[in-house]
């Protein structure tokens, strides 16, 4: 294949990449994106081949490749739980990041397969360009495998901030620079494994301190930053494909950052240097008043909402760790059934990830059209007779509307408090994510209903037979 | 082979000044020539791809900009999801490390790139088509 | 004089064949040299400008897209005024003609092309920024 | 300056170019977007002086070309009447056109001066794309003179129908085809000069048959082919800036056709071919049955407004033929004193071209937080008491919605009908541009005030006093 027809190949590639992001933009054209991304790939691939054809044992090689990874891929693809997704997403980030770095290895080992020089002789600028792709890809490898385990449970959710930690990273970021510019200058193979030794560890150091809810920005930061460490490369290989990519991928990693970012109303840096969250002690229970509580029965709920003319039910991290889709979906049906009008409400950092909410409503075949963002829903609560907030906490807090000193002021919030009663169904009294006792608790119109929120939603689901 | 090599590049050059002057005969109108060479490097022979690679990186953040802004907030899930599955394009690399490469080390890593960008590509667009394929809307 | 070309032609190419010869000789590794002449290729050296042109040129219709699509509608007469301000940059070929032509002809095209492109270019900015002048809040 | 450097400010040229239309997005964001177009126009310019030095002689010239033109288009620009835009934009439109055929020209007669070739030697890419260029310009040309004539009213805004002119047209587009095809091959001026004058033919034979009021969407579309021919020539001088505008204004045009059409309900190809509108003859009038019609006076008109809660006002061309907008201001100002509710509702397609009455109320000094668009205001036409339709017609006919007979059917209009009283200011009882009769002014709620509507409003306003 020429060298131009292989270009065109590769800009169509980018901009089918295009058009699978531009699908999203509504459920029905998404599916027909994601088509499209794949045949993007495709192109791709076999635009590589041929162009670059491969020896027979290269050939055979890139199909064992292929096969392995594909596998793999489609297994987990295919078995993987939904609320798993946060999980996910982060563990097939990190494998972008090392494949990142295999490819600047296998550009440094065999630069003439690359055409960037000859051994010994690689392009100045080509060198930069690798150093920088491995240092980013190292970095995303550790940090996305510390993002899967924390957001996993394998490892505390809590902040570990290591004594002098900003001054070591800087050491870190400052001793990287110096091994780059040494790169560059001998080529020599120890110290680009050296580079990758060090953004490993600069990898681990730089995600240990932030909080395990914090994560979903940590990925997308990660995503972003690989993005323009894709073009990076596209640049030297002179892919045009890759270019596009990475610019796609960079900013979507940083949009979605912002917007939760926003949906937070923290800034960006206090997120990446970290500390926030985890650390469940509730220093704000103890401010002298006497507080009482309602708490209610299944029953009692059951109750409430088959009366209702209009429920809202509000979903937060909680629902995602009982696994409460399904049990919710039933109950809703069985309220439609009933006459009365239900809708979803979903907050923009609810769960552990953007769109977290939805996906695992849309697991349990929830219509899409009944689910509402906060915008579109809010002002609709002074109407609702009952707000069914299941796992969610910080997101409904008044204080981040009311109480100037809150940590979460100015965090638009949902305002479940208007709704004429607030069932709120979580496990105890305890805070969120963000550690902020929620006063809402305490208020006349809300009864707890204190429990995982699969059982006590299947509770009510019974005693709707009562 | 050294001195042959520059001894062929100052023949090159020689000729290529020879025909110069040849054309400035040809045209008597060595000022205008130049302009003309000028405008004709504007025409883009002359232009360093990376101008070119520049221009098209720009307008693609653009485009990415655009593009995710208008993505809907419900399939924020699934966008993380597929700009994993695509930037597995870095697929390319290792394709030309496994193909091509002369040193076994360099196909080695390759190969090790080539498997981890296979599991995200399949991973990442498979999983990706599992969770739209959920969404749905109330059937009237 | 023709003859004095095809001549030095001839001894362009002769030289360009030693050369490859030469290489060909130090490396002693003539396949792994082509394939990664086809990746060299790939890394951009050879590619035709038209298909950066092509590809910047198709990413600007995607921007254009959506950055058109995000005009608010009360803004859509200054949107008309401004494209036509800005589709007078057809004004650089008109310098290229009118600076550095040699026929007369060529010039006077160009001049004529210059003034209408002016008349443009202020008219459609300064009446677009008289527009844009007027759009006010209310005052509170 | 290097061509490479050139080459990164085109690039930066075309950027600010895209800036300046996003800034559009936002009234706040538009002047500053505005000044960012002004900065990329002065850097091509620039650019390209330093780049392709020009004797002193050139020089001359070039400041000369840009004084007399510039201080044509200062002079309009400041002198020019807001209502008289739509001509405006037209008649500027025409001269791109004719400067894109003089570029062309030129190219053809000093080819070095473009580096495309030498003269009797023009790459054959480079001449196809010449032709082209000339071709589109020119149709562009006498086109865009047709639509400011028309526009300008020195021409009837009627469809003009040749006998047979889709043949004649076909005929041309083919001999166009024949002399181009001959300039490749022969790099003949007879046959450049062919091609200008037929496409120019082309141009008035193209638009004559379509009637005044469809002139902004033939103002629209030629603007996008011109934006296309204005890419293609920078695929030839390989001017990075030319190919990002080219993109822009051909994006612009096309997006602008679109949502004109829409607005109609009509599509893209009826409005080309042609016939519609213009024929004032109402061949609906006589449907056997009788029917009455309720006239007012400024005194009826301003009692019943200053005892609303809500006025919903609704402007249209008429509101702009008679320069009313100053008057309506006034008597918005009144209301709004005397506690009266006033928003302004536009229709897409109000007036002639997309816009026209925002930027009329603009220079009126209406707020633009008070004039809204046809979705987001339609819903409270049955909250007003008053909607006050001045020189709007069509876009309130209720024909649209109702009668599935009606030529305009489903052109979505604005609900004046829903308005508890709905006074009508114009002229007549005639019909507007698409030539239909309104049954709305025969309806129960509707009240007729006959007159010019500048003098109207100004009586109503008078009437307030008394
Ligand atoms: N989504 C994102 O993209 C994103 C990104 C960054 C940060 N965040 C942060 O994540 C938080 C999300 O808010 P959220 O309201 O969804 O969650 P949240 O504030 O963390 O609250 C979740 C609640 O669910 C309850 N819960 C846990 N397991 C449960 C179970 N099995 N059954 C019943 N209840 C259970 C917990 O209370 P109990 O322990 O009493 O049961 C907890 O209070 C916010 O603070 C947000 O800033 C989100
Ligand atoms: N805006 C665009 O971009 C665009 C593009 C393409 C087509 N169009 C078409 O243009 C039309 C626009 O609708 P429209 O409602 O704004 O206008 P319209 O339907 O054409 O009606 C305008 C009315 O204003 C009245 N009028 C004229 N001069 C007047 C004066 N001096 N004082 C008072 N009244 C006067 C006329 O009635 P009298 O003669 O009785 O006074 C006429 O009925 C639509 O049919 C639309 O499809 C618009």
């Amino acid at each position: 294949m020429s060298v131009n027809l292989a270009s065109f190949f590769y800009l169509i590639s980018g901009i089918l990449f295009i058009l699978a992001l531009r699908g999203l933009s509504h459920p029905t054209t998404s599916r027909k994106g994601n088509v499209y991304g794949m045949v993007g790939m495709g192109i791709a691939i076999l635009t590589t081949l041929a162009l670059a054809v491969p020896s027979a044992g290269g050939f055979g090689l890139i199909v064992l490749g292929l096969a392995i990874g594909g596998g793999i891929g489609a297994y987990i693809a295919r078995r993987i739980a939904m609320t798993a997704m946060p999980q996910l997403v982060a563990a097939f980030h990190s494998l972008v990041g090392f494949a990142a770095v295999m490819v600047a290895a296998a550009a440094l080992y065999a630069p003439e397969s690359f055409g960037i020089g000859s051994p010994g002789a690689i392009h100045g600028q080509a060198l930069v360009e690798l150093s920088l792709g491995v240092a980013i890809g190292a970095i995303t490898f550790t940090g996305s495998v510390i993002a899967f385990l924390k957001l996993d449970g394998r490892m505390s959710g809590k902040p570990i901030l290591l004594p002098a930690r900003h001054l070591v990273n800087i050491a870190l970021g400052v001793a990287l620079v110096v091994l780059v510019i040494a790169l560059v200058g001998t080529e020599s193979k120890a110290v680009f494994w050296l580079i990758v030794l060090l953004s490993l560890a600069l990898g681990v150091l730089l995600i240990v301190p932030i909080g395990g809810a914090d994560m979903p920005v940590v990925i997308s930061m990660l995503n972003s930053y690989s993005g323009w460490a894709a073009a990076a490369l596209g640049f030297t290989l002179g892919n045009l494909a890759l270019i596009i990519t990475g610019a796609l991928v960079g900013s979507s990693g940083a949009i979605l950052s912002y917007i939760m970012c926003k949906g937070m109303n923290r800034s960006f840096i206090s997120v990446i240097l970290g500390g926030f969250g985890g650390d469940t002690a509730s220093a704000s229970a103890d401010d002298g008043v006497e507080r009482t509580v309602k708490q209610g029965s299944a029953d009692d709920a059951a109750y409430l909402m088959m009366n209702a003319q209009k429920v809202i039910i509000v979903p937060g991290y909680g629902m995602a760790v009982a696994q409460a889709q399904h049990a919710l979906r039933e109950m809703a049906d069985r309220l439609k059934a009933n006459g009365v009008e239900v809708k979803y409400a979903i907050h923009p950092v609810a769960g552990r990830m953007p769109g977290h909410m939805n996906v695992l409503l849309a697991e349990a075949n929830v219509p899409y059209d009944e689910v509402f963002e906060l915008e579109d829903i809010n002002s609709e609560f002074a109407q609702a007779d009952v707000a069914y907030v299941i796992g969610a906490n910080d997101v409904t807090n008044p204080a981040a509307r009311d109480d100037k000193s809150s940590p979460i002021y100015g965090m638009p919030i949902l305002e479940v408090d208007k709704a004429r009663t607030c069932l709120f169904v979580k496990r105890s009294l305890g805070s969120g994510y963000a550690g902020i006792d929620n006063t809402l608790f305490y208020k006349d119109g809300t009864m707890m209903l204190l429990g995982d929120a699969k059982k006590m939603t299947e509770d009510i689901v019974k005693a709707f037979d009562h | 082979m050294d001195a042959l090599q520059k001894a062929l590049d100052q023949l090159d050059q020689a000729s290529a000044a020879v025909r110069l002057a040849i054309q400035d005969l040809a045209n008597g109108n060595g000022a205008t020539e130049a302009a003309g060479n000028a405008a004709h490097a504007l025409s883009g022979g002359a232009i360093d791809p990376f101008v070119f690679r520049l221009a098209i990186f720009v307008l693609a953040i653009f485009v990415g900009y655009y593009v995710v802004w208008s993505v809907t907030p419900a399939l924020h899930t699934p966008l993380m999801a597929v700009t994993n599955a695509i930037s597995s394009v870095i697929v390319v690399g290792a394709l030309l490390a496994v193909g091509i490469s002369a040193t076994g080390a360099a196909t080695g890593f390759g190969f090790i790139a080539l498997t981890l960008a296979s599991v995200n590509i399949f991973g990442g667009f498979l999983v990706t088509q599992r969770m739209l394929a959920m969404y749905k809307k109330k059937d009237k």
